[in-house]
């Protein structure tokens, strides 16, 4: 299944701002065929001033058209300039980047492994849109924790069609007032694996609520990156023990994650 | 058509290399890139022990270019020679080991370690600008780097590669002391130090304030600092900073270079390195030159 | 809100100013911008002698930038003082002469001719990468550095600002030398040194070879040494290089400026003086800040 | 008639090819009311690595529509940039630039400074573009002497209609086999006053050509220019005299320019 690492254009095929700040993108890009639950692309700009690719999650796909969705926030510049290209425009893609969920649980077939376990999936903020193709990849309906700071809620309709959906927000206009952590208090929700994205707050957060209950968690990681596939070490994160690559307690995001067991990582 | 270079009595069979720290040791570039292509990989700065680098964030973009603070992550001088040279030596490419170190010592042991291992040559870094101790001190002072190029030549049993820093008044003093003290070659240029400042989150973005500086960005300062060098030592200068297409490295070239690295374009485009090379040859068949070394060097 | 700030006893009405060369003497801009909302503005060098700069080409684009060799051509400080300066006078902001020479004797004679002009400061461009004799020498070692900025202190009658090269090792050492001169504030950064080569044509794109490289491609370099000079000297630093936007002019402050002054990007963006106030004011809003001075420090 | 200098967007309202490398350009812009022949305006670049504006001579104006047209070769990258834009594209342009014919001869009436001198239009390669405004702006028909280096020839049928047109290739394939003087002799044109843009090889024999015959030659100069409004002091020419601004021997092709009496340019 895993295929080799490269860049390619890729073409709009439609953009769609779907909450402040928030555009969904489809690309008509090879990608779609390969892309896995937790992996992401990494986004050049059409800018010859802004040479980095932008790590984007994937959020959805549809193979047999060939199409591959990604949610993001307008954070900076390139996400800015990133939301004002038109269907058909071109863009160079880098992928398909990082593990994905098989192969942080070491697994060819995500659905066996977990077996009879129940999982929670949990996205907070712009963490939301890659739980999307996690939660659908999914055999049996999990439970699905959203946490947005106010109403202008994404994707959440997409989200109730493939599990039982809790929302959580900062200001409770919607579902419980609160934190994702909050809303699975409040709801009493029961399982024995998370798969989480969102800010580094919210992931503490749970990987301290799984040690407390007994569950695995695992944990999407961002950080900076420049080659997005292993090399240059811009984009580590700090684990409890030696990696086997960089042989120091330094792991590589983009090759070894994003996504990790929690209790793996020093965060 | 002829694009081999001679570098210290090493033949590549054209003048393109990685530059160190951006192509790991090629394994990870070697699904999208044809390493046998290359005239030579340079690899990841490699010190005695493991080093664990700097805090995240370590790198930051800026226009036309990149910041990095990695701080020369590595795994060490053992694990480098288990893994990443038998690696290597699979490809028909030069093998070039950058070494880096805290004092004058760790760099030596490094340098002896190497010494029965297959590499074809090896590069110096006495100008990194993300560690605290060592590596740029050496790099910012002729006569120290006059003597750690002494020592080192007198351990080195491979040619050895002096690299310099930008960041200094007179690259010319610095290309002559490494000359003195009897560098094989030197390369130019390391990074620039540079710094990027977040304004809304009221911080520096990279966690070790101040990064390397590399990109298209720095071209000009490096097509300058290379220029001067050539022209003030007889020993081969391997030319870097800012290349991205042939006509770059043809620049470099025409500046003095003897050979070029890319580096930062690596990370804009997987295939930069083997591009460089087409553009090389392009350029060379539309001036209809027939041998590398008859591109003019001003 | 309060965007005043005050360099050696001049109140500023805000932290803009132009960089010394890229708005003349502000004549040429005054159809695009309105001059009197403006810090000061910072006029082209002016000599004892009218200068008649480099041959051309004198101009050069690069990646996110510009080099230059003008040579500092201007028509003498008679002339200045009979046309720049009464028409700078009619305009409701501060007055900052640029004054280059090839010897400390050809730099004093322009300070002493300014003693009895209606201006608010001087800025001593001892950093100017394009011409042969002096300038940039001054500009490249702290002790004549210092000499240099004593002698003029000696004679001038209006504040002086020093105006530092980036192309040295320790851009501290410089800022603590004018310092140590007496120089009652510093400006940086002037031009990086760097070079263009035609590979079609086979020449250097500039006539003099080098040229000074500014624009936003070399703000990391100038943040980095804003931020390094600022925390080593009590001063005030001028920051610039590469300012297009109040959130870069922002950057400068936040790395130790106390104020900024905007070059390359004015042929960018004419109006773009006007855009960093602006851009300085939308920030000072969003961050709910009364007073340019409360903005962060780091 | 003169306007304030100002930058501003300005739409792509057609584009196209018009010989191997050589493009049209019409934009929509305020600009095409003010552009007298001899002018130029400055063409920014969507791209932030590039951060110049490229001189280019207005070709022709279309008052009534507020169309500009220029038409330029593909040089550099700029302006290969620039050929891939399509129609609607938004560019940014500064103008209206130089000093045009009618300010080198020091008149506010083209027509009534010639008199009945009889006008010899000259352009050379990329040269020629901004010679169909000039030619159209005489109340005479001039005598129009083209050179190209091929049979690829560009805007000669435009031409044809403004005067009476000589054509030069140097390979011999139309015309006179050789350069544009070499038209002027074998086709016995005779003339007062020459104006011309082209090669600095061209404007030099031209120069010198006048000067043997008695006549008066305006020549376009091109330099490299940073901000094409005078304060840089990039874009200079050597004079003869001392400039009036400069003090020196040298004379500000933007704004004193392009457009100089042969005889007062150091060429
Ligand atoms: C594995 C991974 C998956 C991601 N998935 C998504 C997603 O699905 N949707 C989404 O909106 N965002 C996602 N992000 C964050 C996204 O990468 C940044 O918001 C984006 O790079 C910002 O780019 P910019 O040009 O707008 O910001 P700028 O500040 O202009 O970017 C400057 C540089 O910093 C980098 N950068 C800035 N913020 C971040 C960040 N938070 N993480 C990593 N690099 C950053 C940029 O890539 C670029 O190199 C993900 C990040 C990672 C690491
Ligand atoms: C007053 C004037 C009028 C002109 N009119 C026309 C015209 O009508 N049609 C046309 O095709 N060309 C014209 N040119 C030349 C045109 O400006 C250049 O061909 C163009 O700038 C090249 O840009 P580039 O990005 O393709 O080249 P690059 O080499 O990528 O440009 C790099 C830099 O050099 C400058 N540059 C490169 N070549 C020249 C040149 N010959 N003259 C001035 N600057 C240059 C660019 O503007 C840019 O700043 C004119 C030049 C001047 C000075
Ligand atoms: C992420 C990164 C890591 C680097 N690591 C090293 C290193 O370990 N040793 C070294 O000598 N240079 C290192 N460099 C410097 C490059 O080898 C090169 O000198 C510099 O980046 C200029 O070239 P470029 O502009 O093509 O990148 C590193 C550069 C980058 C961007
Ligand atoms: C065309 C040009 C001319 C310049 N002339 C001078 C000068 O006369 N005196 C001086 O001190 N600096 C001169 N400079 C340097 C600028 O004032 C400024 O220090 C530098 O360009 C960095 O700022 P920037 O990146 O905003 O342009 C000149 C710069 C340019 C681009
Ligand atoms: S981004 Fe380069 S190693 Fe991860
Ligand atoms: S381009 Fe600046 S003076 Fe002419």
């Amino acid at each position: 299944m895993s295929m080799k690492k490269r860049k390619e254009p890729a073409v709009i095929y439609s953009q769609e701002k779907i909450a402040e700040g928030i555009y969904s993108l489809w690309i008509k890009t090879s990608f779609a065929g390969e892309a896995r639950p937790g992996q992401f692309l990494g986004v050049y700009i059409n800018n010859d001033a802004k040479l980095l690719a932008r790590p984007i999650s994937i959020c959805d796909v549809n193979k047999e058209e060939g199409l591959l969705r990604m949610v993001y926030r307008t954070a900076g510049e390139g996400t800015k300039e990133l939301a004002s290209y038109e269907p058909g425009t071109e863009i160079q893609v880098l992928g398909v980047l990082g593990n994905g969920y098989e192969s942080a649980l070491d697994t060819d077939d995500l659905n066996k492994a977990l077996g009879d376990k129940k999982v929670i999936v949990i996205g907070g903020g712009i963490g939301i849109p890659p739980m999307l193709l996690t939660a659908k990849a999914l055999d049996k309906e999990p439970e699905i924790v959203l946490g947005y700071s106010n109403g202008d809620l994404f994707l959440e309709d997409e989200f109730e069609d493939v599990g039982n959906l809790h929302i959580a927000t900062v200001d409770g206009s919607v579902g419980t007032k609160g934190t994702v952590i909050d809303a699975i208090k409040e709801d009493e929700i029961e399982g024995d694996v998370i798969f989480a994205c969102g800010p580094m707050t919210m992931l503490k957060a749970i990987k301290q609520y799984a040690r407390e209950n007994g569950m695995k968690a695992y944990i999407s990681l961002e950080e900076r990156m420049a080659c997005g596939i292993g090399a240059c070490l811009g984009c580590v994160c700090r684990t409890v023990n030696k990696d086997h690559h960089t042989h120091v307690n330094n792991t590589r995001i983009c090759v070894e994650g994003p996504i990790f067991d929690a209790e793996d990582v020093d965060i | 058509m002829n694009t081999s270079v001679n570098i210290a009595g090493v033949e590549l069979k054209n003048p393109v290399m990685t530059a160190s720290g951006t192509f790991g040791s090629g394994m990870e570039y070697a699904d999208m890139v044809d390493l046998n292509k290359l005239g030579a990989v340079v690899t990841k700065g490699v010190s005695d022990k493991a080093w664990e680098g700097n805090p995240t964030p370590r790198v930051a973009e800026v226009t036309g270019g990149m910041l990095n603070a990695i701080g020369l992550q590595n795994p060490g001088i053992d694990v480098f020679i288990e893994r990443d040279i038998p690696f290597l030596k699979k490809y028909d490419t030069k093998i070039i080991v950058n070494v880096c170190g805290h004092s004058v010592e760790e760099y030596l042991n490094v340098v002896e370690r190497l010494a029965d291992q297959p590499i074809d040559m090896m590069e110096i870094n006495v100008s990194c600008p993300n560690v605290k101790q060592g590596a740029l001190q050496f790099g910012q002072d002729p006569k120290v780097l006059e003597e750690v190029t002494k020592e080192i030549k007198a351990h080195a049993k491979q040619p050895v590669i002096m690299k310099l820093s930008p960041n200094v008044t007179s690259i010319k003093d610095m290309a002559l002391a490494a000359e003195a003290g009897g560098a094989d070659a030197i390369s130019l240029i390391n990074t620039l130090i540079g710094m990027k400042i977040d304004i809304y989150r009221k911080k520096f973005v990279l966690a070790n304030k101040t990064g390397g500086f590399s990109g298209p960005a720095v071209k000009p300062v490096a097509v300058r600092m290379v220029y001067e060098a050539s022209h003030a030592v007889k020993i081969p200068v391997i030319g870097m900073g800012g290349i991205a297409t042939g006509e770059d490295a043809v620049e470099f070239l025409m500046a003095g270079a003897t050979a070029v690295s890319v580096g930062t374009a690596n990370f804009a485009e997987p295939k930069s390195t083997e591009k460089v090379i087409k553009g090389i040859e392009d350029y060379m068949i539309s001036q209809k030159i027939d041998d590398i070394k008859d591109i003019v060097r001003l």
